[in-house]
């Protein structure tokens, strides 16, 4: 399919951390999305997703209020949008149960007193972007040269795991960040670890556990020359930039971990305010600035 | 395929399609014709008739009744390769059932010339005959209501198509050829010089689109009422026990309650126009018990069905004919207790034939599915 | 360690089994699990370790190691696993048998003041969840 | 009607002498007896007795499956004088007692009922004779390498034609691209060579290289088999072999002898042992036939012997016996993923190592890595790489990979004294003669690191392919940064088994592994009468083993070309003529190619000797006019009857 012009609509699901701590994804998301012709229409009727996919075969109890939101956005259409790669994997693995588990299906649909046969495709952002709007429509969208900044792509887990659920890339050599950074015009800088865990979660574990994977992240695209590393994970930018807080973060310079959506909002020529940068631990505004494709001082 | 029209002349469409009729015969573009005759008044049968006067004075080529499939007929004839050319007028049904048959090697299709017909619907024939066939407050049977295929397929048997369905009597008849129809036949359509039928051509084919959606309307609606009737039926039948209905098998019970007034007389297994075999294994020795068995049996199970087997009948029958059911329903005209068995195979032959994707009788070129094998085709989609 | 047959076939392992719905016989103990978990640094079992335990019927060992709670359910264990073990369902079975009763690993109320002013809300749901 | 206890077997769950009882009432049942072991020689003698006694003229045994003892039963009953196909077997072992230990009332009731059904059976056998066929002594052997080359060699010393066929233009199989081989370390080509060049001039053997079998038709003793023999676009009666061409040839593409670790030009002898030593032209590579010009070749070759013209040859032979013997293939690169297989230069299987350590492969014998050429010093080898897998691999194991893996630690030791090897493995299978002391050699006295534990990634840094995997020992991750790594794939059944299967009529396992006909007793006979299996073909073996294996389907054909004629079972099909309508559907219902059309009298008909009595047609037949022998419908419905009560 090609670039079509204002005709593309899509019920989209935001999320709880896009409308509180990552509101830059969300707003970037959204804005870039329009400058592509892709209208993303906010579902009314949305939960939260429950932040991670429930592991218990005994309870299907966490698939609730997944379920609500999947039942009600079928109402709008046959597919479903989310941004964050969380929303992403529970809801696309809990419409996975409700397709192929009867049981699970009958005992669900009765509490929530719906019939949703779990007929919705859930897709990624991202996946719009390759398949709908097309990369190499993309690269031509791009106002904003960005000159070849290095840019680090991070999958972490959630998009990828389990691949016969998700089935969203090659889950051990993924390539879509790869080629979405292309297509921007940004350098690819590949590195081992854009598969790793993050250490998710358990950062609310006393003692700054997590920054341990975190920064072994981090480290593997520093060393290779990584300006910025960028992510769909809310999750995972907290952790990435949390874990650049302490030692690292004096003995030399921070990469910035960014959501997808800010670079492409900033390739195409978006008005800074849709970026959002606030809160970013390491502040991506002098790097931007600093390679030019930043100007103004909007950006903390 | 180009569209000729047979105009209607004073005496009406049928004298005029009969004369044409005769014509190949006359000129002996085929050297026989199956074809309807009024016998008495009210009585339709099929003659096998070389004599082109005849055919011009008694045929009934539109007869709205179907008393037996011409395919059997058909068959019975060209079985194998007749010494001449023989014309069959065919419904599309009989035209369905007769591409069956070539499949299964009853029929050589090679000296068939196939002059296929529009029918919106046929009559019961004892109905037909008491009314002296005037048709007014009659209405088509259930098969035909429901027949989602009142026009010929294209891919059928190589002949002609005779348009009707959209046409009043005075419009006359659209003529379409087969681009493979026999040379010597194709002579003679050159030969009348008919006009062109363009007009009523597409007039016809708007009212057999309109039809067909009709009517596949019906029969979906038709299949779902049978299905829940079948439904509500369903589960053990305490007036009878353990004479109707096997445990654990569901739906057998209502099948069996279907059946139960069965006489076991075959006539359904005769009128099919399909069920092929030279001796039905139910008239072979192969379900004569030992002395003793039924007895066995009867004392089993308190009472046992007489004539008994009739279920096995009918599931054999159903096994053997649902993927090649062309949905005519002769049977349930032929039976005498009048069991709804055209119900009980459209139900049956639209899930079987679905499973393969298989239309019987839509062309020659698609297999059969019991001669064909593929790997995983039967796997859980 | 004490082996028996109530041990090794007992109770606890089949309650897991039932929260699980995965069959930890099949593990065979290759360690693949372990060699591509991110988590290990911090751990005092290998998954490996923690499966091999539940498969001796060792369930309080495995419920007494800090592993069960460093999991972070990534499933780059279980998308490599050759027997087709899913370890998070495990390490998830073992720490709602803690839970379920009412217990729980980390009390909402006494998490430090900047990381509930700065952890985003997935974290928050996603960690409590899982931890109490 | 004889019940047999089969020891415990039976009469530990099945009440014997209850059975004997009930049966002895049975309409048609002169006597009921039963014995403790009714296959051992006074059982046998129990029954010629009692036949004798009550003049039977038919017999039922009650005892195991068929498969097992039927033939024996059979040859009793005619010694006293009963047609052996009146002789029916009532499984009550495998069908009964076996799987209903723990329901012996239940189990009693059903061996009556499955002995009253064999006995309603056996009331309407026809007393029947064997069919006699005649036998071709030439044999066809699919597949070159070391098994079929065995097995060629011997059946054509016994005197015996054999037809000899491989797809490549070489013979040698993959023993011909190992350099060493274990538990000996004697160089394969030594020991391969002596093989190949007494294949390639043993007046017995027809050698048909660049060969693949099309079609075959018939049965065992008389099969016809059509060979498409392929276009070398070489006259090998002209070629002297000199090698001009290939010097001279400007073409150059990865060459698949050596792995895709060296290019060869487009017309070229793959290896310089190679048995025919003749040359190919390979056209996908070759620039005459994908860019219209050049020809050097036919300028330089002072024989005239390239011909460009030159056509694909259907060949058509008449044998007796097949032996497959099509070895094996390698877990395709792109399914493993996590190791970078077929990504990373650096990361090599095993075949590839065996190239690089050849003396006449792309470095002459020297451990150099693929991607500069440098000397690795750091070597991890990972073993069950899609074996012992099911999730991402096969679930069986691959067998030789334990051993080729100590192997190929060993002999990069020799070449590299200050490199350190690592395997990482699960278990150690070296169940073989001088295999574990191979083993241990290896980590004693040469230093390789054994790691018990499956690596979960490998990735390029820089110059390195880092490692991750455990100890599971030791309960520690490891990491290693590795100058090169060698994954031991598993082995899959050559591309084209089941293809193959299929024009033999003959079946795999669900992996495209040729099946036996019984995993202990009838390891090398296929499914199918006179079609054998040798090798890899079969399932992962070792050189050894398929050598051995391949003798002994030489000694099955030789066993069936010293019968002057073959016997078939009387139980096939027939036609009721009268009432078969000629529909066809028999016809293809038929696996065997042994049901046809008379188109004149427009009935089917049967070919006795191609019927393998199966019964599809039989069931397949719409109204029963097909029949098969001593399973008539009445037959069957009759035992229905009798089971059901």
């Amino acid at each position: 399919m090609s670039l079509r012009q204002g005709s593309m609509r899509y019920p989209y699901f935001p999320g709880c951390t896009l409308k509180a701590k990552a509101r830059g994804f969300e707003t970037s998301a959204v804005a870039s999305a329009g400058a592509l012709g892709v209208h993303l229409d906010e579902m009314e009727n949305w939960q939260c997703c429950g932040a991670t996919f429930p592991l218990q075969a005994d309870n299907s109890f966490p698939l609730v209020s997944p379920a609500r939101t999947l039942a009600s956005a079928r109402k709008m259409g046959e597919r479903l949008v989310t941004l964050c790669s969380a929303c992403y994997n529970v809801l696309k693995r809990t419409n996975h149960v409700l397709r192929t588990d009867v049981g699970r299906r009958d005992k669900v649909n009765a509490f929530i007193e719906e019939d949703y046969a779990g007929d919705l495709e859930v897709m990624h952002f991202l996946e719009v972007l390759r398949d709908d709007v097309g990369f190499d429509a993309l690269a031509r969208s791009v106002k904003t040269s960005l000159g070849g900044l290095a840019v680090a792509p991070y999958y972490g887990c959630l998009l990828l795991r389990p691949n016969d659920e998700l089935g969203f890339d090659d889950p051990e050599a993924p390539h879509i960040l790869e080629d979405f950074l292309s297509a921007l015009g940004c350098q690819v800088v590949d590195h081992p670890y854009k598969i790793e865990c993050c250490g998710s979660y358990v950062a609310l574990e006393p003692g700054d556990l997590a920054s341990g994977p975190s920064r072994m992240v981090v480290e593997s695209a520093r060393s290779r020359g990584a300006q910025a590393i960028v992510t769909s994970c809310p999750l995972c930018q907290y952790n990435l930039d949390v874990a650049q807080q302490g030692a690292h973060g004096r003995e030399q310079a921070g990469v910035p971990v960014i959501y997808f959506t800010q670079l492409l909002a900033i390739a195409l020529g978006l008005p800074e305010d849709v970026l959002g940068f606030e809160g970013h631990v390491i502040s991506p505004g002098p790097l931007l600035r600093c390679v030019g494709v930043v100007g103004s001082d909007a950006i903390a | 395929m180009k569209d000729l029209l047979i105009a209607s002349g004073q005496d009406g469409r049928e004298k005029a399609l009969s004369r044409f009729l005769a014509k190949l015969l006359d000129v002996g573009a085929v050297d026989a014709l199956v074809v309807p005759v009024e016998a008495a008044p009210g009585v339709i049968t099929h003659v096998l008739a070389k004599d082109p006067r005849l055919v011009e004075e008694a045929a009934r080529p539109l007869a709205p009744v179907m008393p037996s499939s011409a395919a059997t007929l058909v068959s019975e004839v060209v079985r194998k390769r007749p010494s001449g050319r023989v014309a069959a007028l065919l419904r599309p049904c009989e035209a369905r059932a007769l591409v069956e048959l070539v499949k299964l090697k009853q029929a050589a299709p090679e000296n068939v010339v196939a002059i296929g017909m529009d029918c919106a619907g046929t009559y019961d024939p004892v109905a037909y005959r008491q009314a002296a066939g005037n048709v007014d407050g009659l209405e088509f049977r259930e098969a035909c209501r429901v027949c989602q295929n009142p026009a010929p397929l294209e891919d059928g048997l190589p002949g002609i198509t005779l348009g009707l369905i959209g046409l009043d009597d005075s419009e006359g008849i659209v003529m379409s050829v087969h681009e493979r129809l026999d040379p010597a036949v194709a002579a003679v359509m050159e030969e009348l010089g008919l006009a062109s039928g363009e007009g009523a051509g597409r007039k016809r084919r708007e009212a057999v689109q309109a039809l067909v959606q009709e009517r596949q309307e019906a029969c979906d609606a038709f299949l779902k009422g049978a299905r829940r009737g079948a439904a509500t039926a369903e589960g053990p039948d305490p007036a009878a026990p353990g004479v109707s209905g096997v445990p654990g098998v569901p739906g057998i019970g209502a099948f069996a309650r279907e059946l139960a007034a069965c006489t076991g007389c075959h006539n359904c297994r005769v009128a099919c126009p399909v069920c092929y075999c030279r001796e039905c294994v139910f008239d072979t020795d192969t379900f004569e018990h030992e002395t003793g068995q039924f007895l066995r049996w009867a004392g089993r199970k308190g009472a046992l069905k007489m004539p008994s087997e009739t279920m096995l009948y009918h599931l054999t029958r159903m096994n053997h004919m649902s993927l090649s059911c062309v949905g005519c329903g002769q049977c349930e005209q032929a039976c005498p207790a009048h069991l709804p068995i055209f119900r009980l195979f459209a139900m049956a032959s639209r899930r079987t034939q679905e499973l393969f994707g298989y239309v019987p009788g839509r062309s020659l070129d698609d297999e059969l599915p019991f001669t064909t094998f593929r790997e995983q085709e039967l796997e859980p989609r | 360690m004490r082996l028996a047959r109530d041990v090794v076939r007992g109770e606890e392992e089949r309650k897991l089994r039932d929260i699980s719905g995965e069959e930890v016989r099949s593990c065979y103990q290759c360690g693949k699990c372990s060699a591509g978990c991110a988590m290990t640094s911090m751990m005092d079992l290998l998954p490996h370790q923690v499966i091999r335990l539940v498969q001796l019927g060792q369930v309080e060992e495995a419920l007494a190691s800090r592993t069960i709670w460093l999991c972070a359910s990534c499933l780059a264990c279980s998308a490599r696993c050759p027997r087709g073990v899913s370890l998070p369902n495990v390490m998830e079975s073992l720490r709602v048998t803690m839970l379920r009763p009412g217990g729980r690993h980390i009390d909402p109320a006494r998490l430090p003041a900047d990381v509930l002013e700065n952890a985003p809300e997935q974290a928050l749901v996603a960690g409590l969840r899982k931890y109490s | 009607m004889f019940v047999c206890w089969c020891g415990l077997n039976i009469g530990g769950v099945v009440d014997v002498p209850r059975v004997v009882e009930e049966i002895s009432g049975c309409p048609g049942v002169a006597r009921a007896v039963d014995y403790r072991y009714m296959c051992s020689d006074p059982g046998q003698q129990l029954i010629r007795d009692i036949i004798r006694e009550e003049r039977l003229d038919s017999v039922v045994i009650a005892a195991c499956s068929p498969g097992m003892h039927e033939s024996t039963f059979q040859s009793v009953a005619e010694s006293a004088g009963v047609n052996p196909y009146r002789c029916e077997i009532a499984n009550i072992r495998e069908q009964c007692s076996w799987p209903h230990q723990n329901e012996p009332l239940e189990a009693t009731r059903k061996a009556v009922e499955l002995i009253r059904a064999a006995v309603e059976k056996v009331r309407g056998d026809e007393a029947l004779s064997a069919l006699s066929i005649p036998v071709t002594r030439r044999a066809l052997v699919i597949g070159a390498g070391i098994a079929g080359m065995q097995a060629a060699l011997d059946i054509a010393d016994a005197g015996h034609e054999v037809v000899l066929v491989d797809r490549l233009p070489h013979i040698g199989g993959h023993m011909a691209q190992l350099s060493e081989t274990f538990p000996t370390l004697d160089c394969s080509q030594c020991i391969l060579t002596p093989k190949t060049s007494e294949v390639g001039r043993h007046p017995g053997i027809r050698l048909l290289t660049s060969s693949e079998v099309e079609s075959v038709s018939g049965y065992v003793g008389n099969f016809t088999v059509k060979i498409r023999r392929r276009a070398t676009y070489v006259n090998w009666d002209l070629c002297t072999g000199c090698g001009l061409c290939t010097e001279k040839c400007p073409s150059r593409t990865p060459s698949a002898f050596e792995r895709g670790l060296a290019e060869e030009p487009a017309i070229s002898i793959a290896f310089p042992q190679a048995v025919p030593h003749k040359p190919v032209i390979r056209p996908e590579a070759c620039r005459h036939f994908t860019k219209g010009k050049c020809g050097v070749c036919e300028k330089v070759c002072p024989v005239g012997a390239i011909d460009f013209g030159q056509q694909d040859s259907l060949i058509e032979e008449k044998v007796g016996a097949i032996v497959v013997a099509t070895g094996y293939d390698l877990h395709p690169k792109a399914k493993v993923g996590e190791y970078g297989y077929g990504v990373y230069p650096d990361v090599i299987d095993g075949l590839e190592f065996e190239r690089l350590n050849s003396a006449s492969g792309p470095t002459q014998g020297q451990i150099r890595r693929p991607s500069d050429g440098k000397v690795p010093k750091e070597v991890v080898f990972i073993q069950c790489v899609g074996s012992r897998d099911q999730e991402n691999g096969y679930p069986y194991c691959s067998k030789i990979c334990c051993m080729y893996t100590a192997k190929h630690a060993r002999l990069y030791k020799h070449k590299v004294p200050d490199g350190q090897p690592y395997v990482f493995y699960m278990d150690i299978r070296a169940g073989g003669k001088g295999y574990e002391e191979f083993v241990q050699h290896a980590t004693e006295e040469e230093g390789v690191l054994y790691l018990r534990g499956r690596v979960a990634r490998v990735f390029q840094d820089g110059e390195h392919v880092v490692v991750f995997g455990v100890d599971t020992l030791s309960g520690k991750k490891v990491e290693i940064r590795a100058d090169m790594v060698v994954l031991a794939t598993a082995i899959v059944p050559a591309s084209g088994a089941k293809e193959l299967a299929r024009v033999l009529k003959t079946a795999t396992d669900e992996y495209g592994f040729f099946s036996e006909a019984h995993p202990k007793l009838r390891p090398v006979e296929s499914l199918t009468r006179g079609i054998y299996i040798a090798g890899c073909a079969q399932a992962p073996k070792d050189i050894p083993d398929t050598v051995t294996q391949a003798g002994s389907s030489a000694a099955k054909v030789l066993t069936l070309f010293s019968a002057p004629r073959l016997s078939h079972s009387p139980t096939v099909a027939a036609v009721d003529e009268e009432i078969c309508t000629g529909c066809g559907i028999c016809v293809e219902a038929c696996a065997y190619e042994a049901r046809a059309l008379d188109t004149r009298r427009h009935v089917a008909v049967v070919n006795d000797v191609l019927c393998e009595g199966c019964g599809a047609c039989a069931v397949a037949c719409p109204n029963g006019a097909t029949r098969q022998r001593n399973m008539a419908r009445s037959q069957a419905m009759a035992m229905i009857d009798a089971v059901m009560g």
